[in-house]
């Protein structure tokens, strides 16, 4: 397999303050990798960091063969790399067909009613019905599906999702990780994905990586970061 | 070349009374206070009037001082009501907007009943002179007006605990409420404090020069510049700031003229902006 | 022995994304109560809504056995209330004895302010060697032990603390434990804390949050580090 | 556009309206009865553009400029400098105007935006920059005139023959303003317009969408720019004179009062904005300056209770016939 995408030893440091400390990690085409670790372990400033969003304060970023460290994020995304918020970032002026639409127009060229169909056949995949309702008149399993949906749109060959079952409730829970598979499976995009809600992460994972204080601590199949004891002491205390 | 050092700092001094309180009023109210200006001339025309009238001077004097702070809360209590109920660009704009238009409307209403005046306070004292030098007396009072309420207002902030809250709130919101500090009442009695510092202002130009009905807009223009040159959120820095700025001012006017001064300082404030938005004086009290 | 915290069925969050469900919690005078859980869990959530920084959109805080949900925050410090966020919120800028003096500022305390400052610095000798210093300036350890000693100065009669181990070596953790434990003669607490270890050591009961819900209660030596916990960190069952 | 609509509900938007709304302006020069009406009317055809250049920067694309009145002004001293010292053709001029006021305003936002300065500083800024401006002018007294201001030379008005000089400037600055209005309405329903609407949204959710920010709101100030120094301009050939007075910060301070008064997304906005408060200015010119309180009063009134400005109005009575009809 090749790597999609690599970080090497990357560092990121606010003020005084080392948020990450010489990370590495590699992941696959086609895989599904769970990024865990306790509160502060710099999940979601590694994702900034990938996507633009940050600029590391050393190190190398490269995706599918380009360096992308310092890139501005919508470059990022052209090169295919989309990104979910844990807080959904809607744009709340515009019906979710809209807000797919915009995605789909700055990322693919269509003629304008193919792009509507297109933006309508997205949100038909991630499950909402109402194309035309407001980002403010739905409910959260809804908003975290047009995230996903407007990641879609954007072509993506890898999604940063931060916390995407964050909130949910359990039949919600399992709606979102048959959409996660079917995103990987029938559409072929590798997902990164940071989570709190470990059952989640579990059962759908192909790979683990765990963060501490800015350090990655252990790696592997989800059965064996269960029983690996730094991950458990960085969780339960040592 | 002493004379115009020594105005500078005169100038200097009420820059500074002027800008504390827009820093102080942003830093707790959220609100870039446009109508600021308008706290001068309020005490400048209300002084003005009252000792026309033959009203003993340090009276109206004292009226005009207090009814800029009296409207400072009134401004606090009604008209921003519905700003600190929003958040983010929103309450920032319309604070904007809400300030700019009163700001207009006082300016209207003074330009329509006080066509052509202007205020000033005469000291019936000949000049002193010190080495040689000859100092208008009501220039030594103005600044001598102006030293004494910034050291009080310092004093009160450093040594008082409702002063201690004001630069605890300044400093960390969150931290304030943590405390049980009621934050909406320390707000009003901030707008009473950059009020009344306002007006000394005015009384402390009415001494050295006259204050002008007109110049509401380019007041408030003078406090934000020094108050950004100092860092939006620190009192001690519009201090520092105001004196620096002051004396810059009356300098280069000096050397290269009024015009010229004013743009240099303008363009000394988008630089501060640009590269060192957290001012250049940044400690807050 | 008297409640001085209940919370019934209480339900809170942020716009459109709520946080807990229909939570229930009870702490008892002289108490020392924890809840435990992932993080994302709700655990700060639920102390903020206790402390009113978040409004809670349905059930019931009762304080003493008032009503309190639509207390402002500077009211619940009245009534002897306190919160100490992770994130400490001090007055970086102000020195150590400055940020006490503000602890004792409600009307209540500040009547009582010498004695109380005694106390504090009897309690916590690091502080009254530090008095003068910037608060900005302390270490890490010595940041949190002044956030808890500014919150004692209001003389409380219920401290929230929340993650008072964050970001801190595990010795320093260990003393601040050690000096939570000499409190309880006085005041109950309720704590919210990720270092499992800690919170059994200490608590006389704990509760387990998982995703917004309480998932199990009871005294440490019922729980124990059993299945449950683990199913609640990891997902799996053994 | 994708939006489902509610018959009757977007009568503000509608680009029948706004053709409907050019005729009738085109057509009341011939209704008018003295100079000084046609004078007014003027006055309204250069504002209506200016306030769509506003709603460009801030409606649309949300950077608070309090610079709009120095902006258009570079333009209206560049071209008259230029043209009576070099003896250059005035309209020439006025592309170079343009041309200067467009770099202006690019930069200011191309700084603003990269340096990522909130609304309050890029306020500052800019009204800094507009202090600048008025002591250049006032300064440098010998090309500018100071407040006196600059008598600018002759303009030779298209139709001139045809119309007459006063008709002629009119037809041409409602001709320049009619224009505008259908820039600004393509820019609406235009991948640039998404564009914008999707920043002022949620600028982090534009980026990682993969739309370039930092592009989209310099274009946006480019574009209002060169609309105002071409309007700036032609003011300034219209007035015989270009001076301080003129343009000042109350130009600004009108500007915004238009932009609200009329509502921001609606394309009529600026049109109703800018009849009424510059209808009111000549109604209540007998007031002197309490013309200025009036105004103040009305900014502090609009923005209390009435944030979507009167351009709405008109959509819920529509709507409301619309439905009373059915029924």
């Amino acid at each position: 397999m090749d790597s999609l995408l690599k970080c090497i030893d990357v560092w990121k440091s606010f003020g005084g303050f080392d948020a990450l400390r010489g990370v590495n990690i590699e992941v696959y085409g086609g895989e599904i990798v769970g990024l865990i670790g306790p509160n502060g372990a710099g999940k979601t400033t590694l994702l900034n960091l990938i996507n633009g969003v940050l600029k590391p304060t050393k190190g190398k970023i490269v995706f599918n063969g380009h360096v992308i460290n310092g890139k501005k994020p919508h470059n990022v995304c052209k090169l295919g790399i989309g990104r979910v918020f844990q807080i959904p970032r809607p744009f709340f002026e515009m019906s979710c067909v809209e807000n797919v639409v915009t995605a789909l127009l700055f990322n693919i060229t269509h003629s304008k009613h193919s792009v509507e169909e297109k933006a309508i056949e997205l949100l038909e995949f991630v499950g909402i019905t109402d194309p035309s309702a407001t980002p403010d008149a739905i409910t959260l399993q809804d908003k975290r599906r047009l995230e996903m949906a407007r990641a879609l749109a954007t072509n993506p060959r890898l999604i940063l999702a931060d916390e995407y079952m964050a909130g949910l409730n359990p039949s919600e829970v399992k709606d979102a990780l048959k959409l996660f598979k079917r995103v990987k499976e029938e559409l072929g995009i590798t997902i990164l994905w940071v989570e709190h809600v470990m059952h989640a992460i579990m059962g759908l994972a192909d790979r683990v990586i765990v963060l501490d204080h800015g350090v990655k601590i252990a790696e592997g199949k989800p059965s064996e970061i269960v029983k690996h004891k730094k991950v458990i002491e960085a969780y339960l205390g040592g | 070349m002493i004379e115009v050092l020594i105005d500078g700092i005169l100038f200097g001094l009420q820059l500074a009374l002027l800008a504390v309180g827009l820093v102080l009023i942003f830093g707790l109210g959220g609100v870039l206070n446009l109508a600021h200006g308008e706290f001068v001339i309020i005490t400048g025309i209300t002084a003005g009037m009252l000792s026309s009238l033959g009203v003993n001077i340090l009276i109206s004097i004292t009226t005009g001082v207090l009814l800029a702070g009296v409207a400072g809360v009134a401004m606090d209590r009604t008209l921003l009501r519905p700003v600190y109920k929003l958040s983010g660009e929103m309450e920032i704009l319309v604070g904007l907007f809400l300030t700019l238009g009163l700001a207009a409307a006082i300016d209207g209403v003074i330009a329509y009943l006080f066509p052509g005046l202007h205020f000033s306070i005469n000291v019936p004292v000949e000049a002193i002179s010190f080495f040689g030098l000859a100092f208008r007396p009501s220039s030594l009072i103005a600044g001598l007006v102006a030293v004494i309420s910034l050291l009080l207002l310092l004093f009160f902030l450093r040594n008082t605990t409702t002063g201690k809250a004001i630069r605890a709130i300044l400093q960390n919101q969150t931290g304030a409420r943590l405390c049980g500090i009621n934050v909406d009442n320390i707000r009003t009695l901030v707008f009473l404090l950059g009020g009344i510092m306002a007006g000394l202002a005015g009384v402390a130009q009415g001494l050295s020069s006259s204050v002008d009905p007109g110049a509401g807009l380019e007041l408030t223009s003078l406090a934000l510049i020094v108050s950004v040159v100092g860092g939006v959120r620190s009192v001690y820095g519009a201090i520092i700031a105001g004196l620096l700025l002051g004396i810059v001012n009356a300098v280069v006017s000096y050397l290269v003229g009024t015009y010229l001064a004013l743009i240099i300082l303008l363009v000394v404030v988008i630089g501060v902006v640009l590269f060192k938005p957290s001012g250049l004086f940044a400690r807050s009290v | 022995m008297e409640a001085i915290l209940s919370v019934e069925r209480l339900q809170a969050g942020y716009r459109g994304l709520n946080i807990l469900w229909d939570v229930d919690i009870e702490v008892k005078e002289r108490e020392v109560v924890s809840v435990i859980g992932p993080n994302g869990a709700g655990k700060t959530t639920l102390l903020k809504a206790i402390f009113g920084l978040i409004e809670s959109k349905e059930g019931e805080i009762k304080f003493n056995g008032v009503r309190i949900n639509d207390l402002k925050p500077h009211k619940r410090v009245d009534i002897g209330l306190t919160y100490v966020p992770s994130e400490r919120e001090l007055f970086p800028e102000l020195t150590v004895e400055e940020n006490l003096e503000l602890g004792a500022y409600t009307k209540r305390a500040r009547n009582n302010k010498d004695n109380l400052l005694e106390q504090v610095f009897e309690f916590f000798p690091r502080l009254k060697e530090r008095k003068d210093q910037l608060a900005g300036t302390l270490s890490g350890g010595e940041q949190q032990m002044l956030a808890i000693a500014r919150a004692l100065m209001s003389a409380p009669r219920l401290l929230l603390l929340d993650e008072p181990s964050t970001g801190l070596a595990p010795i320093v953790t260990l003393s601040i434990y050690e000096k939570l434990k000499e409190l309880t003669s006085e005041l109950s607490i309720l704590i919210a804390e990720q270092n499992v270890h800690q919170a059994f050591a200490i608590s006389d009961r704990i509760y387990i949050l998982e995703n917004g819900r309480t998932v199990a209660s009871g005294k440490p030596s019922e729980l124990s580090e059993d299945s449950l916990i683990k199913s609640a960190y990891f997902g799996v069952s053994e | 556009m994708w939006k489902l609509k509610r018959p009757g509900s977007r009568l503000s938007s509608s680009p029948v309206v706004l053709l409907i709304v050019f005729v009738i302006l085109a057509i009341i020069p011939s209704l008018l009865k003295n100079p000084y009406q046609l004078r007014v009317l003027t006055i309204i055809a250069i504002f209506i553009a200016f306030t769509y250049a506003a709603n460009i920067i801030f409606g649309e694309s949300r950077q608070l400029f309090l610079c709009m009145s120095a902006i258009s002004g570079i333009a209206a001293y560049t071209s008259a400098i230029l043209s009576i010292e070099l003896g250059l053709n005035p309209w020439l001029t006025i592309l170079i105007g343009i041309a200067f006021s467009t770099a202006v305003g690019s930069l200011l936002s191309y700084v603003s935006v990269s340096r990522g300065l909130g609304v309050i500083f890029v306020a500052i800024v800019t009204l800094a920059f507009t202090l600048i401006f008025e002591n250049t002018i006032l300064g440098l007294r010998s090309i500018t005139m100071g407040e006196t201001g600059l008598v600018v030379p002759t303009l030779w008005w298209p139709l001139e023959g045809l119309f007459g000089r006063r008709l002629a400037s009119y037809y041409v600055i409602l001709a320049y303003s009619a224009i505008v209005a259908l820039i600004y309405f393509m820019l609406i329903h235009s991948k640039f317009g998404m564009a914008l609407k999707a920043i002022r949204s949620d600028n982090v959710s534009a980026e990682v969408i993969g739309i370039d920010v930092t592009k989209h709101q310099v274009m946006a100030v480019a574009l209002g720019s060169s609309i105002l120094g071409m309007g700036g301009s032609l003011y300034a050939y219209y007035q015989g004179m270009a001076s301080p007075g003129v343009f000042s910060p109350l130009m600004d301070i009108t500007i915004f009062l238009m932009l609200i008064l009329g509502g921001f997304g609606a394309p009529i906005g600026p049109i109703v904005g800018a009849v009424f408060i510059i209808l009111i200015q000549e109604l209540t010119r007998g007031l002197g300056q309490l013309t200025m309180t009036f105004f103040g009063g009305l900014l502090v009134v609009l923005i209390l209770i009435f944030r979507e400005g009167i351009a709405s109005i008109f959509d819920k009575v529509a709507t409301y016939v619309y439905y009373s009809k059915r029924s």
